[in-house]
């Protein structure tokens, strides 16, 4: 059994609208950092999981990406896994 | 991607998908004289879907009343206004978001929400209040509690960030919502009586505006599928996102618009966004609107006309300026950071005429699109009548109080309503935990009164009288609280309009609810109409959902639900309580009777609507001589449900004596309507009999409030059952909690 | 005295205050606009409840860029009195007028309701009209409430009794159940219930008249020993 | 002038209780992923910004950061900066 470090971003679709970006956009604007743009919020994870192998472990990631830490009908999701270093 | 021809639309049947059928697509040739390019086959789809043609029940809606002396704006506007006396009136309105709500429930909910507020400041209101009506299935399913969770969450996320309280609603729970919940939201508004604006597109030459926010990909088709069947499939890419902070800063910058007199006409951009309220302004007019939609401010480069016009995003309105004064909504939107685009002109030549990249791509009469779309008398089934059965009382009295109270459709609701800001604008004086919510005028001694109800099992059992009890249910509410009731809005939520059982059970109810209407003296001045709700071809038990409004002359004068414990703790002994309204012991379409048998079983419970009317106008007399200090009228549950809501509220005890000749089961938990338990000086009872008997209605003293903390029940002088109200507390408060406690947020699904 | 209500794009409790300012005190109130950059003509000053710039990103977070929010700092080192209600209280941690900050609530629920609060300190500008250890009812409406500080600081406001208010049954697992903080020097008060709401006999409770009468009272009598005299 | 793609995620620190992450680690554990611990829910941003040269663009991104995009009293943030490619 070995254990790995997940990070999970997830964000809204493309084509759904982003309320919270559009909001932090525009105060960054007043706020004089006038050069952004595009700015999308969405959320980050970081987990712990124990699984036998990395292609266990990414399964895992994946199932459970899909069936809670996301909501397929607006978001996507994308994760990066390592193996954890005592 | 390329879009399909003309010739290809109607060679390879493009319109289908487009929401039109064939004979309606053929239709739409013979309006224009020739074939519809993609944009207008796209404006013609939306405009004559369901949702937004209302083709099923537009011949059917025409039988409610919508007169009366009070209205001031019935259907057919934005909202409904009504007077309230003092130069003041209110506008207000319920609709539904039930398929969006099945999809992606929080936003599903929070943009029901969002779209009836702009329902209401379009008419000048200030909005003062939501209510919310649910409908789930039961909470023993993960799906369910996840629905649940999410919508209440997107209702708060909404209505608690634009700073309107949500005061009142209700939430009921039946297999039959399980794959088909219903969301209705409702929202009430302040305007001065003669201070309306109107969604009409006036003056020939006067510029049009899109304001708000910037028009995006989403929700396109979101009109045409909300009446397809199997959301599920079809909305997944149309999920709309609300924005309230967004909502809260167009709601404040419209009504200062609004203020500056500036305004001609307004209309908020709901279900088929640009395309419906450009259509539906020109129409009211009888003109026509000319937009360039190069000038459209959008979200998204590359956007097509066709995906402009069918776009639902939202925070988004459409305004008529008067001609010369276009400065002022330049400065207002744009202190408020919002988009504001000069898009168009008002025509007087009758079309709806779209450019684009300096070419003409649309150009339809706007009759074609508003007035002459289909209606259709859809195919009615006869109704056999109702089906008389015996009712067995295989519960014992005791496991169904306890039953009642713990099912979570009569069970505390605050786990719901603590979730909502019901105390924000400082107006509130009733919140959610009354029969009726009281939100008082600024500067005036009153209060608006409102409810909502609808009971789907009476309807299912008997749509006409189940129709009558909505209408009649919701008013009483408003009377209970001492309130003068004004008027009704309503949601009707039916299965699918193709089946003649459907179209039967719309028909019949709608008959009951315009009855009851008329009866009451509440007319009709808004509603909406959601067909469809079925799940696997399964239609939901017929739901019309009457949301009713009143006035209430002097804040003293309400009514609470529960009296005020420090009044009745001096000397508990001085209280009585009594029962007006002709008492009952039919379980006909009762909770019990579904508790006992597993379905709804026998007809509709009792109403008779003068009977009902006398009851409301005797509180009406009771509130202004302040007779009682408490009244709650008797709903689902029956009397037992009443009589322990009310104890439990101010945590006292008391004895309930039956009526002679009645059978002890029956009249517990009868739901015949026209009944209301009050509370009573012992000093004032005589007078209160007489007040009753004047007003020809029965009243009778039902029993005593207690210091020790039970509920007796006596039969003929004896005592023949006693129940602690700790436990029954317990049962009614931890029904809800408990059944959600057993659910991880935002889950949606079940363990292996 | 005058009173000023600083109005963020999404306050909604901005005109509540007000109302309750003029209706409990009688005196002048004006709602300013959050552009304003000078206040000095106040001698008190509300940031409101609400949701300023939707609460997205973190509530506050936004809104303290506001130019009112400096000509406050700068009223608030002057010695004047400055009352945060709600989101005006995130304002004033997110903006480093108050210690600590405040968390979404730990059982992740908006949640509204009128609580029982605990009156700690009765000798503030804003809580002298309260008698010692008095439990007043005020309705709470918030999502993220829960005060947050660390053990230095926690131990740092008990000692300088800057816990103005504790909650009874805490509702949100604020830490040590604080529902309202005051600045070093006293001037300062940030709370999450709604006092505002909370002033009339028709509503769930009259207790919050007391924290606008203290206000006005400290202010009018012209000093903080006068008014607990 | 060049621009960035950066990725901002913010989260609470070890010592501020996550109810979220805690919730989120729940549901895994009901769903049947038992082996996750250590969940943390954060904030993920995406923005793009103009800057002459990257130090420039990292100079700006971190007065973000610390400034708007994360609260330090409770929270701590890192970013990854990359030149946009077209
Ligand atoms: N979804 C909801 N939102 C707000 N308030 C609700 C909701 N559901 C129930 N309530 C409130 O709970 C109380 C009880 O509801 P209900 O049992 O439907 O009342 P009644 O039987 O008098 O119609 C009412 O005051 C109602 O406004
Ligand atoms: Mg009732």
């Amino acid at each position: 059994m070995k254990t790995y470090d997940v990070e999970v971003r997830v964000w809204l679709k493309p084509s759904v609208f982003d309320p919270q970006g559009h909001a932090v956009e525009q105060a960054l604007h007043t706020l004089g950092f006038e050069g952004t743009s595009e700015v999308r919020v969405g959320k980050y994870m970081h987990l712990s999981i124990g699984a036998a192998d990395e292609s266990a472990a990414r399964k895992a990631v994946e199932e459970m990406c899909e069936r809670v830490l996301s909501n397929p009908v607006m978001e996507t999701y994308a994760y990066e896994l390592k193996e954890t270093v005592r | 991607m390329r879009e399909p021809t003309p010739e290809q639309i109607r060679d390879e049947q493009i319109y289908r998908s487009l929401g039109l059928t064939d004979s309606e697509y053929a239709l739409v040739v013979e309006k224009l004289g020739r074939h519809p390019n993609y944009v207008e086959a796209g404006i013609f789809g939306v405009l004559w879907s369901e949702h937004c043609s209302y083709k099923s029940s537009k011949a059917h809606l025409r039988r409610f009343p919508t007169n009366g002396r009070q209205v001031l704006q019935g259907p057919g506007e934005n909202a409904g206004v009504v007077d309230i006396g003092d130069g003041m009136a209110v506008a207000f309105k319920m609709e539904s978001h039930n398929h969006p709500s099945a999809v992606e429930p929080y936003q599903g909910a929070a943009t029901g929400v969002g779209g009836i507020l702009r329902d209401i400041f379009t008419m000048g209101a200030r909005p003062v209040a939501f209510l919310d009506s649910l409908r789930f299935g039961p909470l023993d399913d993960v799906r369910t509690r996840y629905l649940f969770e999410q919508v209440v969450a997107g209702i708060g996320g909404y209505g608690n960030c634009v700073g309107i309280p949500t005061v009142g609603g209700e939430v009921q729970f039946s297999p039959t919502y399980r794959g088909n919940p219903l969301v209705n939201a409702m929202c009430v508004g302040i305007l001065p009586a003669d201070g309306m604006m109107r969604g009409t597109a006036t003056g020939v030459g006067n510029p049009v505006f899109v304001v708000g926010a910037r028009t995006g990909r989403d929700g396109i088709h979101g009109a045409t599928f909300a009446s397809a069947e199997d959301p599920e499939e079809k909305e997944r890419s149309a999920v709309q996102v609300g924005d309230p902070f967004l909502g809260k800063l167009l709601m404040e910058a419209c009504l200062e618009l609004i203020a500056s007199g500036a305004v001609v006409g307004i209309q908020d951009m709901g279900a088929a966004g640009l395309t419906s309220s450009s259509a539906e302004m020109a129409s009211r007019a009888g003109g026509g609107i000319e937009m360039v939609l190069d000038h459209v401010p959008v979200r998204e480069d590359g956007m097509t006309p066709y995906e402009m016009m069918l776009s639902e995003s939202q925070e988004r309105m459409l305004v008529v300026l008067e001609r010369g004064r276009e400065d002022i909504a330049f400065e207002i939107f744009r202190r408020y950071g919002l988009e504001v685009a000069d898009v168009g002109r008002v025509t007087d030549d009758g079309r709806l005429r779209l450019c684009w990249h300096g070419e003409v791509v649309a150009d339809i009469p706007v009759t074609a699109l508003v007035d002459e779309a289909p209606v259709y008398e859809r195919p009615i089934a006869p109704w056999a009548g109702p089906q008389l059965e015996d009712i067995p009382t295989t519960l014992s009295i005791r496991d169904a109080w306890l039953q009642l109270l713990a099912h979570p459709s009569v069970a505390d609701k605050r786990w719901v309503y603590r979730q909502y800001d019901t105390m924000v604008r400082a107006a509130t004086v009733e919140g959610p935990g009354a029969d009726a919510a009281l939100v008082k005028v600024p500067g005036l001694d009153k209060a608006i009164a409102m409810a909502t109800d609808g009971n789907s099992r009476y309807v299912a059992l008997n749509p006409k009288r189940g129709g009558q009890i909505a209408v009649a249910e919701a008013v009483r509410n408003l009377a209970t609280v001492g309130a003068k009731p004004l008027a009704i809005t309503n949601c009707l939520n039916f299965g699918n309009p193709e089946k003649p059982d459907v179209m039967r059970q719309l028909s019949d109810a709608i008959d009951g609810m315009a009855e009851a209407c008329l009866a009451l003296d509440t007319p009709v001045v808004s509603g909406n109409v959601s067909l469809y709700n079925e799940s696997r071809g399964v239609d939901i038990q017929p739901t019309p959902v009457v949301g009713a409004i009143g006035v209430l002359e002097g804040i003293q004068r309400r009514i609470p639900s529960t009296p005020p414990k420090a009044l009745i703790e001096e000397h508990w002994s001085d209280w009585a309580l009594w029962i007006l309204g002709r008492e009952d012991d039919c379980l006909d379409g009762t909770l019990y009777g579904e508790l006992a048998v597993g379905r709804p079983v026998g007809d509709a419970p009792y109403v008779n609507l003068a009977e009902e009317r006398r009851v409301h106008d005797l509180l009406q007399t009771l509130s202004a001589k302040s007779m009682v200090v408490a009244a709650h009228d008797v709903s689902e549950g029956g009397l037992a449900v009443t009589v322990a809501e009310m104890l439990m509220g101010v945590d006292a005890g008391g004895e309930i004596e039956c009526a002679d000749g009645f059978n002890l089961h029956g009249w517990l938990f009868s739901e015949a309507q026209g009944r209301v338990v009050v509370v009573v000086d012992r000093a004032r009872a005589e007078a209160l009999g007489a007040i009753a008997e004047a007003a020809g209605v029965p009243a009778r003293p039902l029993g005593s409030l207690a210091e020790h903390k039970q509920i007796v029940v006596k039969l003929a002088g004896q005592s023949v059952m006693t129940l602690g109200i700790a436990e029954l507390r317990q049962a009614y408060e931890e029904a809800i909690p408990a059944a959600m406690a057993a659910h991880i947020q935002g889950v949606a699904e079940a363990g292996d | 005295m005058k009173w000023a209500v600083v109005v963020f794009p999404g306050s909604n409790c901005d005109h509540d205050a007000a109302q309750a300012v003029r209706d409990v005190t009688g005196d002048m109130v004006d709602l300013v606009w959050h552009d304003v950059t000078d206040l000095a003509a106040y001698d008190a000053i509300i940031l409101p409840g609400g949701f300023s710039y939707g609460d997205y990103l973190r509530s506050g977070a936004i809104a303290r860029f506001s130019p009112a929010v400096d000509a406050v700092a700068k009223e608030a080192a002057a010695g004047k009195l400055v009352l945060g209600i709600c989101n005006g209280f995130q304002v004033l941690t997110e903006s480093h007028l108050l210690p600590g900050a405040l968390l979404r609530n730990d059982h992740l629920q908006f949640r509204c309701e009128t609580v029982e609060l605990i009156v700690e300190n009765h000798t503030s500008p804003f809580t002298c009209a309260y008698r010692p250890g008095e439990r007043i009812r005020i309705p709470i409406a918030h999502g993220e409430g829960r005060y947050y500080a660390d053990e230095t600081l926690r131990q740092r406001l008990a000692a300088d009794g800057r816990i103005a208010f504790r909650y009874a049954d805490n509702p949100n697992g604020s830490v040590d159940a604080i529902a309202g903080v005051l600045n070093d020097r006293g001037n300062v008060l940030g709370l999450m219930p709604h006092p505002e709401r909370a002033v009339a006999a028709w509503m769930t409770s009259q207790d919050g008249r007391l924290l606008f009468e203290s206000m006005h009272r400290f202010v009018e009598e012209g000093s903080y020993a006068r008014a607990n005299a």
